[in-house]
């Protein structure tokens, strides 16, 4: 029976990409207003069905309604035009063009036949504003960090006006103060009756922005339930079908020093920046959007040269002119982007692998043979589901991109890890997967940085986190610190800045 | 830029020479005939230019640049002598002599032309293979499509070999003015027609190297081609050719620079056009002609 | 967010935008002082470069690839290439030529064949590119091989001699025949200039380059702007074809041989990224003209002959390096 | 995961990339057979196409494209394009034409001499791509002209005839001449096959081309396999210009003008992707044997003088059109 009392609903919907089937007969309505969360884990099929409602992909089967009429789209462009409106999971920028172009790609305002750009900037300013995003509409976007281009999307998506507002995934590299700046405009629009359908991994934020839920799992839908009154674990229960225990599992920190960092500085960046990191240690960095994390690690992964500071690894001095040499000393990098940083979806998950290993290791030839074996292997030590070890990673879930990637670095056996977000995007059960493999690691005797926009991560994960605000360090909590301990560090600084 | 003037010395003669094109071998001996004519004459300087691959839309752009330089004189081997008869035309107006040689530009008002009569000339070749082949067999022949004087040469093979009954042509190859794909042609076509009596070539591209006719078994299939320049004189002594048509590739250059020396003295030449003559070269003259060429080569 | 704040970058940025173009054209004009300094004449008199003249001829032949230019980088913006361009001024010329000599249609009829020729190429081209989804290299080295081949077999290697039936004075409109090259150019850098930058299908050749994906999921019609800019490539080489033949008098299939990497390249040295998504068509133009005034002057230069390939290549690593350099530093 | 779900798509994947090079081989025997049919002699006796002089004779012409094509298409598999073969083969026969005639030296070092331009020009590549972070089209653009030019410069139009000093049968290390060209490119293909599918390098180089930021992310040297990439392709041409120099007899500078384009699109029609990250060295060099049967097929059909380019042309397009739909079937 279609649901004449829905925003959006959707009938018996399939869809298969090759052999993978992303949906199957999932049938789902969101009622007018609601502000309806719709999770599940990697590879659920979430992202899948809300392109399913923008337009991108058509459904083998099934069929979409709109207030109640079929909606037959055949292109981005009608979804659009119908009021459906889709902030994307990945990032879907023009590098090339200003913020304000980016805003109004393809719906320039117009005067006459020419381009208004005046009353695009204007306009541009005002919702960058509303989302408390401080750059200036004629900023070319390959400035913008991960984060900024982040907000960015969403502001382009509120440009729209749309009658229903998807967001996929939209926090994935925002910390809490964005997050509320976000919400505060989600919820004006609620208030005007925008219909949102907000996908995410974080389940407090559902809470917090949701009345509703819906859970996918292997591409059906489990169930839609009001919020009220349930649990993050009967969520987690209906999205894992199992329960997750949350232990801390505290490791054994060891003495001897693995990486230790003094007086790093890059310019503008960051400076003066001190980390010791010992064997067995969980380090957290934690810092606001562009507190220059990124670039700490990236640093002492050898991609950037400081300008400033010693780095040593197991007490020996350490200056790698390149990745490479970071690799050989036993230090690695899980970068933040890991479509773009780190993989090649040219390749099977096989090179994905091993290209990393294998590039830093002194022979020439490789052993396809046995390394096949050493894939496997790897594949089931992470859980990640693939069909083979020869597809490439584009037909994995973001989840299980996201372990391909970790393992990668896994398989060089380093002595020290850096992460920069390593579970961004990544679902419940995944992130547990993935918090249990880094302790599993760490136990080993090998040093963790984690640099995370999570902060309940980070507190579940570290030992002690290390507070950057615009690339200094602010200070340091030991485990057991509270989400405000951490948070006045931060804020303390912008205080004081502020004064 | 430029030389220091002398106020004494009488003033310097700029002769822009121009040939089809700076790849096509033929023209280095003309800009030895050119340079060397000029240094015997004295107060003239020969400036040597053309694209370098044959293009007639390039030649006449470097054409037009030398009215607008206004040099003194203009001798040039038109790649398409009808598409340049306007700019031939227009530097005459403007008060500065052409001549054209090697290929010329009959519909424009260029002073004279010194070279073969390219039509007459392919009525040559074609006879003398006729005379060979004794007006009958299977022949092919080779150009390279573009060049205006090629095309004329063509013109004139086709119009003797048409009146053979006997005479099958079995195909007009177009080389592009490569000399691989020439020895590519060549090896092919050996292959497709074992048969074959003759190869004609209105164009020197077979007689470059050694090589291009290595697969053609000459005592089955003679080859005709135009040009004589070196190593062709040997092929032909070695074998590997019948009968070679020669140009007066120094005269191009040194009657080109002497035509307009003389001009600019005030003497129009006696007639527009000069014919060169072709050199037959065939086994019985050809050491004859290797004398001559090696008394022109030094500058005898 | 402050209004000091928001001048700085946007007035920084739009530096850049107009720097792009000035820095083509400030290397143009030191090529232009260059040449007019080594070509001084010694004696005082007429200057042989820098002459009325002389800079007539060079707007004129540089036109030719000037024309085609505008299109070709706007292929390059949206992220494809060109390589047929050379080969469709070919076949224009030829069946404008056919149709007007030996099917002996009116002139005007005769150009709208030739015209049609770029229609028919560039349509092709788009077509493999866009239901296709060839690589644009490849699609149009195809195109380029088939536009050429029709060229040779309906010439059969000899030319339409077009100069017969035009009056040597001729001046539709009563602009000369040399005039107009140049000012078709100029008129085209202009109208396109302003589509690309102020029309919105201008600015969507923008966004395709930069990210067709994107472009695709914010509803913009890729597939209509690509077939759009290989058309417009097309056309207006076709157009540079009808100008070539009008202005040279015959229709000709060698005319225009490997033109496509000239054209290429001065979009290229214009400011055009071939990553798509950057370049100007103004820059193209002046690109063109960069390498106009080295056809130009070097042969006035004696010693030069043989020189002529080097410089030219070299021409293009400098300026393509310098300007990198030069964005570097800005950064 | 089950052995029997893990099984089917590996052999499916693998299959892919076997298929890739199967249907590169399938389109070529496919042309062979129809022109074995095509050309087939009336009266019986001796095929004028299927024959095994003929096939050497493909083999021997084909080998100038297809060694060069064996470096030219590892560029593009990591993500470049290189434009200077040509121009690289040509100053290769020039400069070894030189030494040996006019300086005098032997033939192993001329031919070193050879060698050594594309050690140099490939090194200048490479360079201006790593180091400059110029775009490959234009870096081996500015390349191409530049090692022309000095062709161009060296010979000032002449023509080295090496022809007269080597024997016309001459057969080193008892190997005929003619034979060497093609055993030369058999080996080639299966080093740099086994080089690309074995050996760390060589798998860096599809990493690089598929993802650069990725690459550099996973600690390969990117600008190190960049620098081989172009320096092997330029070091491959070169040797593409000793054989040409010593079987045809020449060193010249307008010698394998454009083929550039050619030994990309074979590239291409062998399976690579311009946008890089794909490709086959043994497809590529299939893909030059395609054209070298259509160079050494369509002169033997009576009346294709004039059709060549336009055959040529279309079976660039019909090919990898008929691939792009093959490959959407699969998926
Ligand atoms: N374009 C595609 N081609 C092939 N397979 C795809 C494609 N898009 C999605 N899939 C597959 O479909 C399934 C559902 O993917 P989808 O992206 O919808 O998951 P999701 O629930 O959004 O996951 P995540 O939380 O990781 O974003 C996955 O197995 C994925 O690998
Ligand atoms: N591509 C870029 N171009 C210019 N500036 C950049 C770029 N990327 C980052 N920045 C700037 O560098 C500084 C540090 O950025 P970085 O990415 O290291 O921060 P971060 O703490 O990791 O924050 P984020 O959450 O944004 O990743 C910020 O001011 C940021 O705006
Ligand atoms: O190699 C080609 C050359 O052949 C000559 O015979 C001719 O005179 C030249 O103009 C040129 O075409
Ligand atoms: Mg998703
Ligand atoms: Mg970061």
């Amino acid at each position: 029976m279609p649901d004449l009392m829905s925003a959006l609903a959707f009938e018996d919907v399939s869809k298969a990409f090759g052999g993978v089937k992303a949906l199957r007969g999932v049938t789902l309505s969101v009622a007018p207003g609601d502000a309806h969360a719709l999770m599940g884990e990697n590879g659920a099929g979430k992202s899948t069905l809300m392109k399913i409602a923008a337009g991108i992909h058509r459904p083998d089967s099934g069929r979409l309604l709109y207030k109640g009429q079929v909606l037959d789209l055949v292109a981005p462009r009608a979804a659009l035009a119908a009021g459906i409106g889709l902030v994307h999971q990945e990032t879907l920028l023009f590098p090339n063009l200003d913020v304000a172009e980016n805003i109004f790609a393809g719906h320039e305002v117009r005067r006459g036949w020419f381009v208004d750009r005046r009353a695009m900037h204007a306009r541009s300013a005002e919702l960058l504003a509303q989302l408390h995003l401080d750059v200036d509409p004629a900023t070319m976007v390959s400035r913008l960090s991960a984060a900024q281009q982040q907000l960015l999307q969403v502001a382009r998506a509120l440009a729209f006006h749309c009658e229903v507002l998807i967001l996929d995934e939209p926090t994935t590299s925002l910390t809490d103060s964005e997050v509320d700046h976000l919400f505060a405009v989600l919820e004006l629009l609620r208030s005007r009756g925008v219909t949102l359908i907000y996908v995410s991994h974080r389940i407090p934020e559902v809470f917090r922005l949701c009345r509703t839920v819906s859970v996918l799992r292997d591409g059906q839908h489990v169930g839609t339930w009001p919020l009220e009154g349930k649990s993050a674990h009967d969520i987690v229960r209906a999205m894992v079908g199992r329960d997750l225990e949350t232990g801390h599992g505290q490791g054994k920190v060891g003495e001897a020093v693995r990486l230790d960092v003094r007086g790093l500085a890059r310019h503008p960046h960051f400076r003066g920046v001190d980390v010791q990191v010992r064997e067995g240690e969980i380090v957290g960095l934690f810092g606001l959007i562009g507190a220059g994390r990124t670039e700490v690690v990236e640093t002492i992964f050898g991609l950037h040269r400081p300008d400033e500071g010693t780095m040593r690894v197991d007490g020996e001095s350490f200056a790698p002119h390149a990745p490479a040499d970071a690799i050989r000393r036993g230090v690695v990098l899980q970068p933040e982007m890991r479509q773009s940083q780190g993989l090649f979806f040219n390749l099977p998950i096989s090179e994905n692998l091993l290209l990393a290993r294998e590039a830093a290791r002194n022979g020439w030839m490789r052993q396809l043979g046995r390394e096949r074996g050493e894939c496997e292997a790897l594949l089931t030590r992470w859980g990640i589901k693939a069909a083979s070890i020869d597809v490439p990673p584009d037909s994995l879930s973001g989840g299980n991109q996201q372990k391909v990637v970790l393992a990668k670095w896994l398989a060089t056996a380093p002595r020290v890890l850096l992460l920069d977000e390593p579970t961004k995007g990544v679902d419940v059960g995944a992130k547990h997967d993935i918090h249990h493999l880094i302790r599993q690691e760490a136990a080993l005797g090998m040093g963790c940085l984690v640099v995370s926009s999570d902060l309940p991560e980070l507190l579940a994960l570290a030992d002690r986190i290390v507070v950057l605000k615009q690339g200094r360090v602010q200070g340091e909590v030991p485990r057991g610190a509270t989400e405000e301990d951490v948070m006045q560090l931060a804020t303390r600084a912008e205080e004081t800045d502020a004064a | 830029g430029g030389s220091a003037p002398d106020p004494a010395a009488p003033k310097m003669l700029r002769f822009a020479v121009i040939p089809k094109a700076l790849d096509i071998p033929v023209f280095n001996y003309a800009r030895i005939g050119a340079e060397r004519k000029a240094k015997e004459l004295g107060n003239i300087e020969v400036i040597w230019r053309a694209p370098e691959s044959a293009d007639q839309l390039r030649q006449k752009e470097v054409l037009e640049s030398f009215i607008s330089q206004r040099v003194d004189g203009i001798a040039i081997s038109c790649t398409n002598g009808d598409f340049l008869a306007p700019v031939i035309d227009k530097a005459i107006a403007a008060g500065i002599p052409v001549i054209t040689w090697d290929a010329d530009a009959p519909t424009s008002q260029r002073m004279a032309y010194y070279g073969v009569d390219d039509f007459k000339a392919g009525q040559r070749l074609a006879t003398e293979a006729l005379t060979a082949l004794g007006n009958k067999g299977k022949v092919a022949l080779m150009t390279s499509l573009g060049a205006y004087n090629l095309q004329r040469r063509l013109d004139g093979v086709n119009d003797i070999l048409k009146q053979q009954p006997g005479i099958t042509i079995v195909e007009t190859f177009d080389v592009k003015e490569d000399i691989v794909r020439a020895g590519e042609v060549i090896a092919t076509a050996t292959n497709r027609y074992p048969d074959l009596d003759a190869w004609i070539s209105v164009g020197g591209w077979p007689i470059m190297t050694r090589n291009a006719l290595e697969p053609v078994d000459t005592a089955r299939t003679r080859v005709f081609s135009f040009d004589t320049i070196p190593p062709a004189p040997e092929l032909l002594k070695a074998g590997k050719v019948h009968t070679l048509v020669g140009q007066k590739y120094f005269g191009w250059g040194s009657e080109a620079v002497r035509l307009l020396a003389e001009i600019k003295a005030g003497r129009m030449p006696p007639q527009k056009i000069i014919d060169s003559g072709v050199d037959v070269v065939n086994r019985a003259n050809v050491d004859q002609y290797l004398t001559e060429w090696n008394k022109l080569e030094r500058g005898q | 967010m402050s209004v000091a704040t928001l001048a700085t970058p946007r007035s920084r940025w739009a530096n850049l935008l107009r720097t792009r173009e000035l820095s083509t054209l400030f290397i143009l004009l030191a090529e232009i002082a260059f040449f007019a300094w080594y070509l001084w004449p010694d004696g005082g008199g007429r200057h042989p470069f820098v002459n009325a003249e002389n800079g007539l001829l060079i707007l004129k032949y540089s036109a030719i690839y000037g024309i085609a230019a505008v299109g070709a980088s706007m292929v390059i913006i949206s992220g494809g290439v060109d390589l047929a361009p050379g080969a469709v001024i070919a076949l224009t010329t030829v069946i404008l030529g056919h149709q007007y000599l030996e099917s002996q249609w009116s002139l005007p009829a005769s150009i709208l064949a030739g015209l049609g020729v770029g229609v028919l190429a560039g349509g092709l081209s788009a077509a493999l590119v866009v239901l296709v989804r060839l690589p644009p290299f490849i699609a149009t080295l195809g195109v380029m091989g088939i536009t050429r081949g029709l060229a040779y077999i309906v010439t059969e290697g000899r030319f339409f001699d077009v100069s017969a039936r035009i009056p040597p004075k001729w001046a539709p409109l009563g602009v000369p025949l040399d005039w107009i090259a140049p000012i078709v150019m100029v008129v085209l850098m202009v109208v396109f200039h302003l589509f690309m930058r102020h029309v919105q299908a201008g600015r969507a050749v923008f966004a395709v380059g930069g990210n067709e994906t994107a472009a695709r999921y914010t509803g913009i019609r890729v597939g209509r702007i690509k077939t759009m800019v290989y058309v417009v490539s097309a056309v207006l080489a076709a157009l540079s074809g009808v100008i070539l033949v009008l202005g040279q008098g015959q229709g000709k299939a060698d005319l225009a041989t490997g033109y496509e990497l000239d054209i290429i390249a001065s979009a290229v040295i214009g400011g055009a990224s071939l990553s798509g998504g950057r370049g100007s068509v103004i820059g193209a133009v002046l690109g063109t003209l960069i390498f106009g005034v080295l056809r130009n002057a070097l042969p006035q230069i004696p010693g030069a002959t043989f020189y002529d390939r080097l410089i030219v290549g070299l021409v293009v690593v400098v300026i393509v390096v310098v300007d990198q350099l030069l964005a570097r530093r800005q950064e």
